[in-house]
């Protein structure tokens, strides 16, 4: 199989306009400010459960969400605000997964970044890392043997997952099918705190693709350009009917694995290394190197998006919990095969 | 003409087929072989497309069924032995089961899981674990002990929106024969009363409902009238049902291929102890496989587990108190 | 001073890679890092290359364990939260468990399950898993309730020839306190009276044997007495205790922190009846979770699980019969 | 990681010897008269359950058991007869655990493939397909933390289990570990009825070793000679430190997955391909060939094998069956932690 290798560089900047630079940038903002606010509503003690943050890596989240089309399928894990936002998820479903609310679309069931609608392509993780990647390949199937063509599928990935028996099951499944899947895997070189040197041993995950018979594409995580042209090439080589494309990043997460974590296990030198450059920062600096906005233009954005973020979560905070008394309490959707036990009747 | 087990659940699958074109199926050699106990044999001619080749992945196998049944299909999925969907736990019990609960999205999937014991099957060929998916919320799990139950429980199952996992048992694949197919049957969650009795009841599942019948025609012979109730499901499990019969018999035996902790016998005794404890004149009991990995050797295997001869045993021990 | 559950745990990790050299310890995170809950904090340290980080891979983690337990070692193995041993859980159950039956070598392996419910943990990082591994023949579960029970049950666990699923409760970790650590303890197998009374029994574990004992102290207001046993152990289970128990109350309520259908309460339940029945004075009764995954909610999860008011008022309604 | 092709040549009988050669020769010898026997006990209902042959594996199966010394590890898989009668299991072992005579190394609690001795290094599988290779990784990591230096760990694999979780996971584990471990996948075409193109969809599985960082050995499997050399060179290097190897070797069954499937599956074409060539055929053309043996020689050492075979497990279809009244019914070693329930007494 032949690898299509994209790289950043001077030229990307002539692929990718203004505009859709700009949409990228202005979903990256949106994502790490609504990341802020849950880290703070995390610390004002308003979250119960854990609190997780793609700091450093929405340039390549957004990079998927964009690449994708409303009726593509998407399945984002932990770090993906930014590629959630650009795929159509609102903060207010967001904020009611993270508040419990019984409005959000998981009603207080299931929470923080276990969020999603399946029927509009969005899956929500389970915990079990690599186990969402075959559930895409269902869809996708399922599509095919609809007779419905030109569905993508893109599941985010950390490099820890690599190491799953079900990432190996699931793209080897995907390759055999040749399927439209694009695995993106977010290489930050933590699997919260174990580095990459217990996790694999092969040179770069990338070299992952042959043995299985797929395409593979490297880019720099940290870099806008180059993560919006990988990702529209993997998505466009998928749509065409080239098979599964695995995509491998490099950058690091700047925050902890979970609010909890300080990551004191992440060096200063590799803090200070391009791995650990700010995307958001970066992609600011493009900004206004090409003269596409200056900084006031830039503080504006940041608190005009302050401001939605409040305005969007503030309404959630007043959001009616899920009652225990009115939830229905079954688990399988033919109610009169739920078991009810007395136990179950309030004593 | 004559039925078996086996012929149902590939006629009830055919059925499926034929009737809902959401329905396909997917698993190890199901496709042109027709799969290891030949439970497909021919469909993937009659229904081109639709029955699939999976590699040795049961983790993605189970996923892929997960998401083709978000797209609204309704996958078959056949695991070659029942003992190792272990290896697709995790999908089954996390992601199928969690599904409706968690996005009110269902998830209409069915397993297929050839299960219980065979001579010479040995440790990972012959396992009954229904009860590790019966205690996961979200799993409907079914053990047909009858030709009949086999085809429209499987027909059934494939039509609920929910995931089922669907128990049968390799010894009555080909032991088991019929005249013809049902056109009737009790729903799914419904008991059945295998044997009429007034003295004894007999709780049984699968293919120790033989077990116990042939015990009750051998106690007949002795003067005892043992009723047989056949549960066919185990989750959701018919407490009514077993609790009308214990009503009339006074006395309860629930026999299980299973490993004796925990299980379907424990929960059918601790059920029946709660809520029909009046209804007992002595002491309920329990028959089970014994506490280790199931043996190899016929001899072995034969001790492993209840026989008619056992459960007559046992069956005596309740009568004469 | 002042010793937690947690502490207690990894103090029992100490002790054990002191004594014997054959211990080592491996799991995702747990040698410079700790360990997702610090349980072990500094042993990396303390025991140089005897503490060693796991890729995410719990099929390979248990696979490994086997192996080096074959070759005479004692690992302790470390999953990060107990849901996520599904992913092992073949291994567990048909490699380690079957070892020693099949071939005569022991298995000497300890996985350490942090499992139970937390607020806000949610379907996937709260659960109680701990039937599905007792169901199995070839392991020993345990679930300590205390400070004391981690510490010396789980030094007991490594000692152990056998494979123990270890159960240690997340809610528990920071919660409990104790003054020190003890030197000497109950042997593994052996329930324990966790609070005497003479007006109803309650079977508890783990983190529901604090619920049960303050259901307690709340019914002592009301004049009851009840007595609470610890179990320990889920498996081996000491009915002789329970029953001992059941006869000097005539009363029996066993209360579960898992899913509903089978399990430990199924288990109590069934064989107090079957062994037990004239000892009873009135119906026994199990209170459970509820029958849908865990949810994240403060306000739900609480009303999924048994509290002590749930306790109190299941207690009442046998007390009053 | 650099890759080490071998491939056989005409060369190749310049490096192994006669003697060795010949060594080999006679276990694929045996084992296919072994194999031979189980078929006919099996069609005569000697054998409860299945019977599962290595018919045309020999050549690759004898050079994993001759290529190991006898402190190494060996983890067989259904097709190994003539590996693990290398290795040094006897005649004996394999015939009481087809038979179930308690005296065997199973006693009758396991049976036919499922058999070993772990003390000895000769690991009894378990079913469940790719579950072996962790725990060699278990042994060589044990032996290393003990101290103890210079054993290799080799499991025998068909193409079908590259598949599993458990195979991604146990090879990566090993990777990081860098562990000795030899890891042969006999790539016979077939899983079952499943043929490779629905099995995996990479161009050679060889090209799997650069996605876990291992070296990788290609082989023909139907050529003694360059198996030998091939899993020699694979074992010297997993010796020498350079750890995991990985060997694939192209051939093809010749019988059923098990005796009661005629593998009508496998077409004539491939039958008559290279890759159906018989090893056993081959090898004793080119013993015939080298003159290190006559065709009366062959067929001396052809009939005073089956005697041996015959003279082997003639006794132990005598030896006691397994009984259930002294077997005892503890899954645990620690005697006092079974429980013995009510129902366990003879009623
Ligand atoms: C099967 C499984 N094992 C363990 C965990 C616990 N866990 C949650 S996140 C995590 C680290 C993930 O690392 P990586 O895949 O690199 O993603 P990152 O957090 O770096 O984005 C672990 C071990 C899990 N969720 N699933
Ligand atoms: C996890 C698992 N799934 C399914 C099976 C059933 N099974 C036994 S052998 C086999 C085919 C194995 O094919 P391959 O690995 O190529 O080995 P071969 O038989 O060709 O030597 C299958 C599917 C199993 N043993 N384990
Ligand atoms: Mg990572
Ligand atoms: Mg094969």
């Amino acid at each position: 199989m032949s690898q299509t290798v994209l790289e950043s560089g001077d030229t990307a900047d002539t692929v990718v306009s203004s505009g859709k630079y700009l949409t990228a940038y202005r979903y990256m903002l949106r994502a790490r400010l609504l990341d802020d606010k849950f880290a703070a509503l995390y610390r004002a003690g308003k979250i119960h459960g854990g609190v997780f943050l793609g700091r450093g890596q929405e340039a390549l989240s957004v990079a998927i969400g964009l690449a994708l089309k409303k009726t593509d399928v998407f399945a984002p894990l932990i770090r993906d605000a930014a590629g959630r936002l650009a795929f159509g998820e609102t903060v207010a479903d967001a904020a009611r997964t993270y508040l419990g609310s019984s409005l959000g679309p998981m009603r207080g069931r299931d929470g923080n970044v276990h969020r999603g609608r399946p029927r509009d392509g969005l899956l929500p993780m389970i915990s079990h890392l690599g186990a969402m990647i075959s559930v895409v390949n269902g869809i996708l199937f399922a599509r095919r043997l609809k007779g419905i063509s030109g569905t993508v599928g893109a599941v985010a990935l950390g490099e820890g997952a690599t190491s799953t028996g079900a990432f190996h099951e699931a793209l080897n499944q995907a390759a055999v099918e040749k399927l439209p899947l694009v695995l993106v895997v977010a290489n930050n070189q933590f699997a919260y705190s174990t580095p990459n040197d217990r996790q694999f041993a092969c040179a770069d995950l990338a070299d992952k693709a042959a043995g299985y018979g797929v395409e593979s594409h490297s880019v720099d995580g940290t870099d806008l350009t180059a993560c919006l042209q990988t990702l529209e090439a993997a998505v466009a080589r998928a749509r065409a009917g080239h098979g599964p494309q695995l995509v491998v990043a490099q950058l690091l997460r700047l925050c902890g694995h979970g609010e909890h974590d300080d990551a004191g296990y992440i060096t200063p030198q590799l803090k200070n290394s391009a791995l650990g450059r700010d995307c958001l920062k970066l992609a600011e600096d493009f900004l206004v190197g090409k003269k596409w906005a200056d900084t006031a233009q830039l503080a504006v954005w940041r608190s005009e998006t302050i401001r939605e973020i409040d305005d969007a979560v503030a309404p959630v905070q007043r959001e009616p919990a899920p009652d225990p008394f009115t939830e229905e309490w079954q688990a399988l959707s033919t109610k009169h095969l739920n078991e009810i036990r007395p136990d179950d009747f309030e004593i | 003409m004559s039925i078996t087990y086996l012929d149902a659940i590939r006629e009830a699958q055919a059925h499926a087929l034929r009737d809902d074109p959401r329905v396909f199926i997917y698993g190890q050699d199901v496709a042109a072989f027709g799969g290891a106990f030949k439970a497909t044999k021919n469909l993937a001619v009659e229904f081109p497309g639709r029955v699939i080749d999976a590699p040795i992945s049961e983790d993605a196998i189970i996923g892929m069924a997960v998401g083709a049944a978000i797209e609204g299909l309704r996958p078959i999925i056949e695991m070659q032995f029942a003992d190792f969907s272990t290896v697709g736990f995790n999908q089954i019990v996390n992601q199928a089961a969690t599904l409706f609960w968690r996005t009110n999205v269902p998830c209409p999937i069915t397993v297929r899981l050839p299960f219980g014991g065979t001579s010479g099957g040995g440790p990972f060929h012959s396992q009954s674990i229904e009860a590790i998916y019966a205690h996961y919320p979200g799993l409907v799990v079914l053990t047909p002990a009858t030709v009949e139950d086999a085809y429209s429980m499987l027909i059934e199952a494939v039509a609920i929106d929910d995931p089922v996992i669907f128990c049968e048992h390799k010894f009555l694949y080909r032991h088991l024969k019929a005249e013809k197919l049902p056109s009737e049957a009790l729903p799914i969650g419904k008991a059945r009363i295998a044997r009429e009795g007034r003295d004894l009841t007999i709780v049984a599942y699968s293919a120790m409902v033989h077990d116990a019948l042939e015990a009750a025609t051998e106690l007949a012979t002795e003067g005892w009238q043992v009723e047989v109730v056949d549960l066919r499901s185990i989750k959701p499990l018919d407490t009514d049902t077993i609790i009308a019969s214990v009503a009339r018999t006074g006395r309860l035996l629930c026999v299980g291929e299973a490993f004796p902790w925990g299980g379907v016998t424990a929960e059918v005794i601790a059920r029946v102890s709660s809520e029909g404890f009046g209804l007992l004149d002595v002491p309920p009991q329990r028959l089970n496989a014994k506490d280790t990995p199931i043996p190899y050797h016929p001899n072995l295997w034969l001790a492993h587990r209840p026989t008619p001869q056992t459960v007559a045993a046992a069956a005596r021990n309740l009568l004469r108190q």
